[in-house]
């Protein structure tokens, strides 16, 4: 009794030498569909890679942000709140921010101002992220004059440019001393952009965000919790999105499949009548035909998924630019962190073959159960 | 309940399977009612062709009910870090009262669509479709089990809140707790261990005695099933303590982590496996009184014996192996 | 030995258009011998042709091969004896187009699933016992008529059945390649094959190769 | 040589390099380790919250701190209609 493989290989054989009688149509369908599930692919690892990436990095984000709020616009933080923070019983330090844009007509770009905590640039001089210094073409030393908010020119001296390997972080920042901020800015020596908290156990932040509210009507608190979820829901909410869009092409794809199988000229079905005739059984007619099914939608992921591995992690997903940059100028030169979880290659196996196997049964099975005799007439 | 395509998929199967199964129930229902073999009328015919597109329905229904077994466990394990509280599938599960339903229903939908296929197998390998009635009278018994589990497999996805607070497998899988699963993780390690071996060790004789002798399929059914629920048994009491080499973390579904290798599928799909092949040997052994059908029942139950065989080692050298590489060592303690 | 008893085959049945393609035929086919259906077109030989080489399901009546039934059966087990035990010659030869000579020999044997080497031994030695070695890589489509039928008679024989069916073999070919079928024909029985020839050309049943000879009229057999 | 082992050949090669990605993935990522944590240090640092990825707009540069109406701030009648804005979900805080 042969083995159940050695019968599958040979119904393979006769799924392929069909297949390959009329090469052009299927190897387009089958280029087709690969590309489909590389777009796919490459959504998925894209999106995975950067909530990986955006997990890692912002694990140091602060626990607590206070925002005050004034009209439901995000207003300065007066330094008295400090001091009321400060007697807060599970807060173990409190620190002001001070971070702010600019836009730079000169290149149409907007700018991250911010003052470091601690080891900020002498006053006079700042630090640069490398995507600002490279569309700027500033280098070390070089002079940097942007308007102030009083309309006349401030220039400051390049002390540092930051490392290209932090770009996905940095690539618009401009650090700069407390002093030149507040004068840029004009922004009075007793207010913050914002207030970053630390608390005494991580656990008790939920109660400390309680308090926050009850005791700061006018702010409002946000978690680093809060902060990772938000760019798991974003690149989560980009892939189920772009997921329902391809869909629809997928579902184009399995009309196709079963347009292909049912519509079956005159001398494809007697061509099964033959199969039968000679001794091909009606379940062997049906397991040859999904294998021709098998073989375009197997072929389609593995070459799909491969085909967006090297588009996403060794061309760094440079078709995703355009999307992804929008209209910003100032675009992070930044290599994605190869990254692929497992449930997300099964759903994409499961998308690319299941849909297009189910179309096919009823139109196998009713071209598979033809009488054999009709080949003698 | 968050876009993941994973939960699009499972929900899709779970519709799909649904339809093509009420599908294959009422051709079922019409070839039941005018089945008449010895009529060479057009009507057998084109009944008989519908046995085909049963059969393939069901097939086809039954491997997408596998695959989303170990999706709707692997999308569980994977979204735990978007639950609070959730360390592991077993939080997932527990976002919901439908949760555990689910779980369980797929795993019994499993086993009867093994069984079908099996006792579908060897009707079409007669000469004259002996089983028609039984077989598709239990596909009409199978039809309203899987609805059953789809309504409650979409009451769980859709009802999936991330924000709401679970309880991990910490507070379940604890001797402290109360419930089934308590008193699983309460059992002493050295009695879980024994149960499993007192069950292991009759099974594996009854499955190689199914293999040469004939007509061994209920026992080894019956004593297959007992085998599975004490070997998930052991695993709660006493093998999960060693592959997570920590004497109190009792969780069924932390094995399947890929911090642990992911060593709980190398463990859970020989046990389903074997479980499947000596139940569905138990279905067909009542046929074998049949006159056609004895020498046909006999190698089934042969073949799947041996495949069940197979599985059972397997597990047993995987459950083994994890025991015995562990780091843990509680000589003394438990035995 | 083949036993029909009582055989009959309706088309449409019950519709408007319903019509008796054979009736109530009873015969005996000896193992070894050729035995050639004649009668005009329209009298049922195709039918009844179908009927033994397990291509239909009679409606009325049996047919026992050696004892055994070969009607009734579940559709697998007719696919399985039109495979093992009946080999067929078709009028139009029906070969795959777009596949090769060898590749359409080889094709009844897929479902049994042999060793490939020597199944393609197997059919490249039909091919060579037929004159066809040199032709194996080629496409069917570019065959002449009498390669084609050679064609067909190798794929007939690749499962080495009992019986070969050959429907009106002689129909498209001239009466050079008709003497030469027939001496296949007569060389396939001295081998010990069952042949069981249909045809309405006189060069095939009036051919001494022809051991047995059957009338067949309006899908009834004619008292020879 | 058989269509069947072309094709089959094919598989179990596109299998075995899914199966190397799935490994490279895991060396780039401990690869990665130090350049993260030094990311996570400037993070720590400066007290940031957002990846620059999309610097359109300072909705879209800082989304954690943004929030759902953010984006309609202009003016009441202002529609948001930046690209990454398709992309991006507001926050659901």
């Amino acid at each position: 009794m042969p083995s159940a493989f050695q019968r599958q290989r040979y119904l393979i054989d006769y799924s392929l030498m069909a297949l390959g009688r009329r090469p052009g149509k299927h190897l387009g369908l089958l280029a087709v569909y690969t590309l489909i599930v590389a777009v796919l692919a490459s959504v998925m690892l894209f999106s995975e890679s950067l909530r990986g990436e955006a997990r890692l990095l912002l694990a140091g984000a602060p626990e607590v942000v206070l925002q005050r709020l004034e009209a439901g616009r995000h207003a300065l933080m007066p330094a008295s709140y400090l001091a009321r923070i400060e007697g807060l019983r599970g807060v173990s330090g409190v620190r002001g921010r001070l971070w702010g844009y600019h836009y730079d007509p000169f290149i149409g770009a907007n700018y991250t101002l911010m003052v470091p905590p601690s080891d900020a640039p002498l006053p006079g001089t700042l630090a640069i992220g490398a995507g600002l210094a490279r569309s700027r073409g500033l280098e070390v030393g070089d002079l940097l004059s942007l308007r102030a908010a009083n309309g006349e020119p401030y220039g400051l001296k390049v002390a540092a440019r930051l490392d290209t390997e932090s770009e996905l972080l940095s690539t618009d920042l401009v650090l700069l001393s407390e002093q030149d901020f507040r004068a840029f800015f004009g922004i009075p020596a007793d207010h913050y952009t914002d207030l970053v908290l630390q608390v005494r156990n991580p656990r008790e932040v939920h109660t400390v965000k309680e308090k926050l509210n009850l005791v700061f009507p006018d702010s409002r608190p946000i978690l680093r919790e809060e902060v990772l979820r938000t760019y798991d829901a974003v690149f989560g909410w980009r892939q189920g999105v772009v997921f329902v869009i391809l869909l629809g092409s997928v579902l184009a794809f399995v009309i196709l499949a079963w347009d292909k199988a049912s519509g079956l000229s005159a001398e494809e079905r007697r061509e099964i009548g033959v199969l039968k005739a000679v001794g091909w059984e009606t379940a062997d007619i049906m397991r040859m035909k999904f294998w021709e099914g098998a073989v375009i939608s197997l072929s389609a992921f593995l070459l799909g998924y491969l085909l967006a591995y090297l588009h996403v992690f060794h061309a760094g997903a440079v078709l995703f630019a355009p999307v992804l940059k929008g209209w910003a100028v100032l675009y992070p030169d930044f290599a994605p962190l190869p990254s692929v979880d497992g449930l997300q290659l099964a759903t994409l196996f499961f998308f690319t073959v299941f849909p297009y196997t189910l179309a096919t049964i009823v139109p196998i099975w009713r071209v598979a159960t033809r009488d054999p005799d009709a080949v003698m007439r | 309940m968050p876009v993941h395509p994973a939960i699009l998929a499972l929900i899709g199967v779970s519709l799909t399977v649904s339809a093509l199964l009420a599908l294959a129930g009422a051709f079922a229902i019409g070839v039941v009612r005018h089945w008449d073999l010895t009529s060479g009328s057009e009507r057998q015919l084109r009944l008989e062709r519908l046995t085909y597109l049963i059969a393939t329905l069901v097939a086809f229904a039954f491997v997408a009910e596998l695959i989303s077994l170990l999706l709707l466990v692997y999308t569980a394990e994977t979204l735990s870090d978007q639950f609070v509280g959730a360390m592991c599938a077993t939080g997932v599960l527990n976002a919901n009262p439908w949760g555990w339903p689910a779980l369980f229903l797929k795993i019994v939908v499993f086993f009867s669509g093994a069984a079908w296929l099996t006792l579908n197998r060897v009707d079409t390998r007669s000469r004259d479709y002996p089983l028609v009635r039984p077989k598709y009278a239990l596909l009409l018994g199978l039809v309203p089990l899987v609805w059953m589990e789809t309504g409650v497999l979409l009451r769980f996805l859709l009802n999936l809140d991330p924000a709401v607070i679970v309880s991990c497998c910490g507070a379940l899988f604890s001797p402290a707790g109360q419930g089934v699963a308590a008193e699983v993780s309460g059992i002493a390690p050295a009695w879980g261990l024994a149960l499993l071996y007192a069950a292991a060790l009759p099974t594996l004789a009854a499955a190689w005695w199914a293999r040469r002798g004939a007509g061994a399929g209920l026992p080894l059914a019956g004593l297959a099933l007992l085998h599975y629920v004490l070997a998930l048994v052991a695993v709660v009491s006493v093998i999960a303590l060693y592959v997570y080499e920590h004497p109190h973390h009792h969780c069924p579904f932390c094995v399947l982590k890929a911090g642990h290798h992911f060593i709980g599928y190398a463990l859970y799909v020989p046990l389903f496996a074997a479980t499947a092949w000596a139940l569905a040997s138990g279905v067909i052994a009542p046929w074998r009184t049949r006159p056609g059908l004895r020498a046909l029942v006999d190698a089934e139950t042969r073949r799947l014996a041996g495949r069940s065989l197979m599985a059972l080692l397997l597990f047993h050298a995987v459950a083994a192996w994890a025991m015995l590489s562990s780091g843990l060592r509680m000589a003394g303690v438990w035995w | 030995m083949i036993e029909l008893r009582g055989v009959g085959k309706v088309f449409n049945q019950g519709r408007h258009n319903q019509q008796w393609a054979v009736r109530d035929v009873s015969l005996r086919i000896e193992t070894g011998q050729l035995t050639c259906l004649r009668g005009p077109s329209g009298s049922g030989k195709t039918t009844l042709l179908a009927l033994i080489g397990c291509l239909a399901r009679p409606t009325l009546g049996r047919i026992l091969r050696d004892g055994e039934p070969l009607s009734g059966l579940p559709e697998r087990f007719m696919a399985e004896l039109r495979r093992r035990t009946f080999g067929f010659v078709f009028q139009r030869f029906n070969l795959i187009r777009g596949l090769s000579v060898l590749d359409n020999v080889m094709l009844p044997a897929y479902p049994e699933a042999p060793a490939h080497e020597e199944l393609r031994e197997r059919a490249l030695g039909l091919l060579r016992r037929f004159g066809l070695g040199n032709l194996a890589g080629q496409r069917v489509e570019w065959l002449s008529g009498g390669e084609a039928q050679r064609t067909a008679i190798c794929r007939a024989l690749i499962n080495r059945p009992a019986v070969l069916i050959a429907d009106e073999p002689t129909a498209n070919l001239d009466s050079r390649l008709s003497a030469e079928f027939m001496g296949i024909a007569a060389e396939l029985v001295a081998s010990g094959k069952t042949l069981i020839v249909s045809s309405h050309d006189p060069r095939v049943y009036e051919s001494p190769a022809v051991q047995r000879l059957v009338g067949l009229r309006d899908g009834r057999l004619e008292e020879a | 040589m058989r269509p069947s082992a072309l094709w089959l050949t094919f598989v179990l090669l596109s299998t075995l390099l899914l199966g190397l990605s799935l490994l490279l993935a895991d060396r780039e990522q401990s690869a990665a380790a130090e350049r993260l944590a030094r990311g996570r240090a400037m993070v720590e640092q400066l007290g940031l919250t957002d990846l620059a990825l999309f610097t359109e707009a300072r909705y879209t540069r800082h989304l954690t701190q943004a929030d759902r109406f953010a984006p309609f701030q202009d003016h009441p009648g202002a529609l948001e209609h930046f690209p990454s804005g398709a992309l991006v979900a507001p926050p659901n805080h």
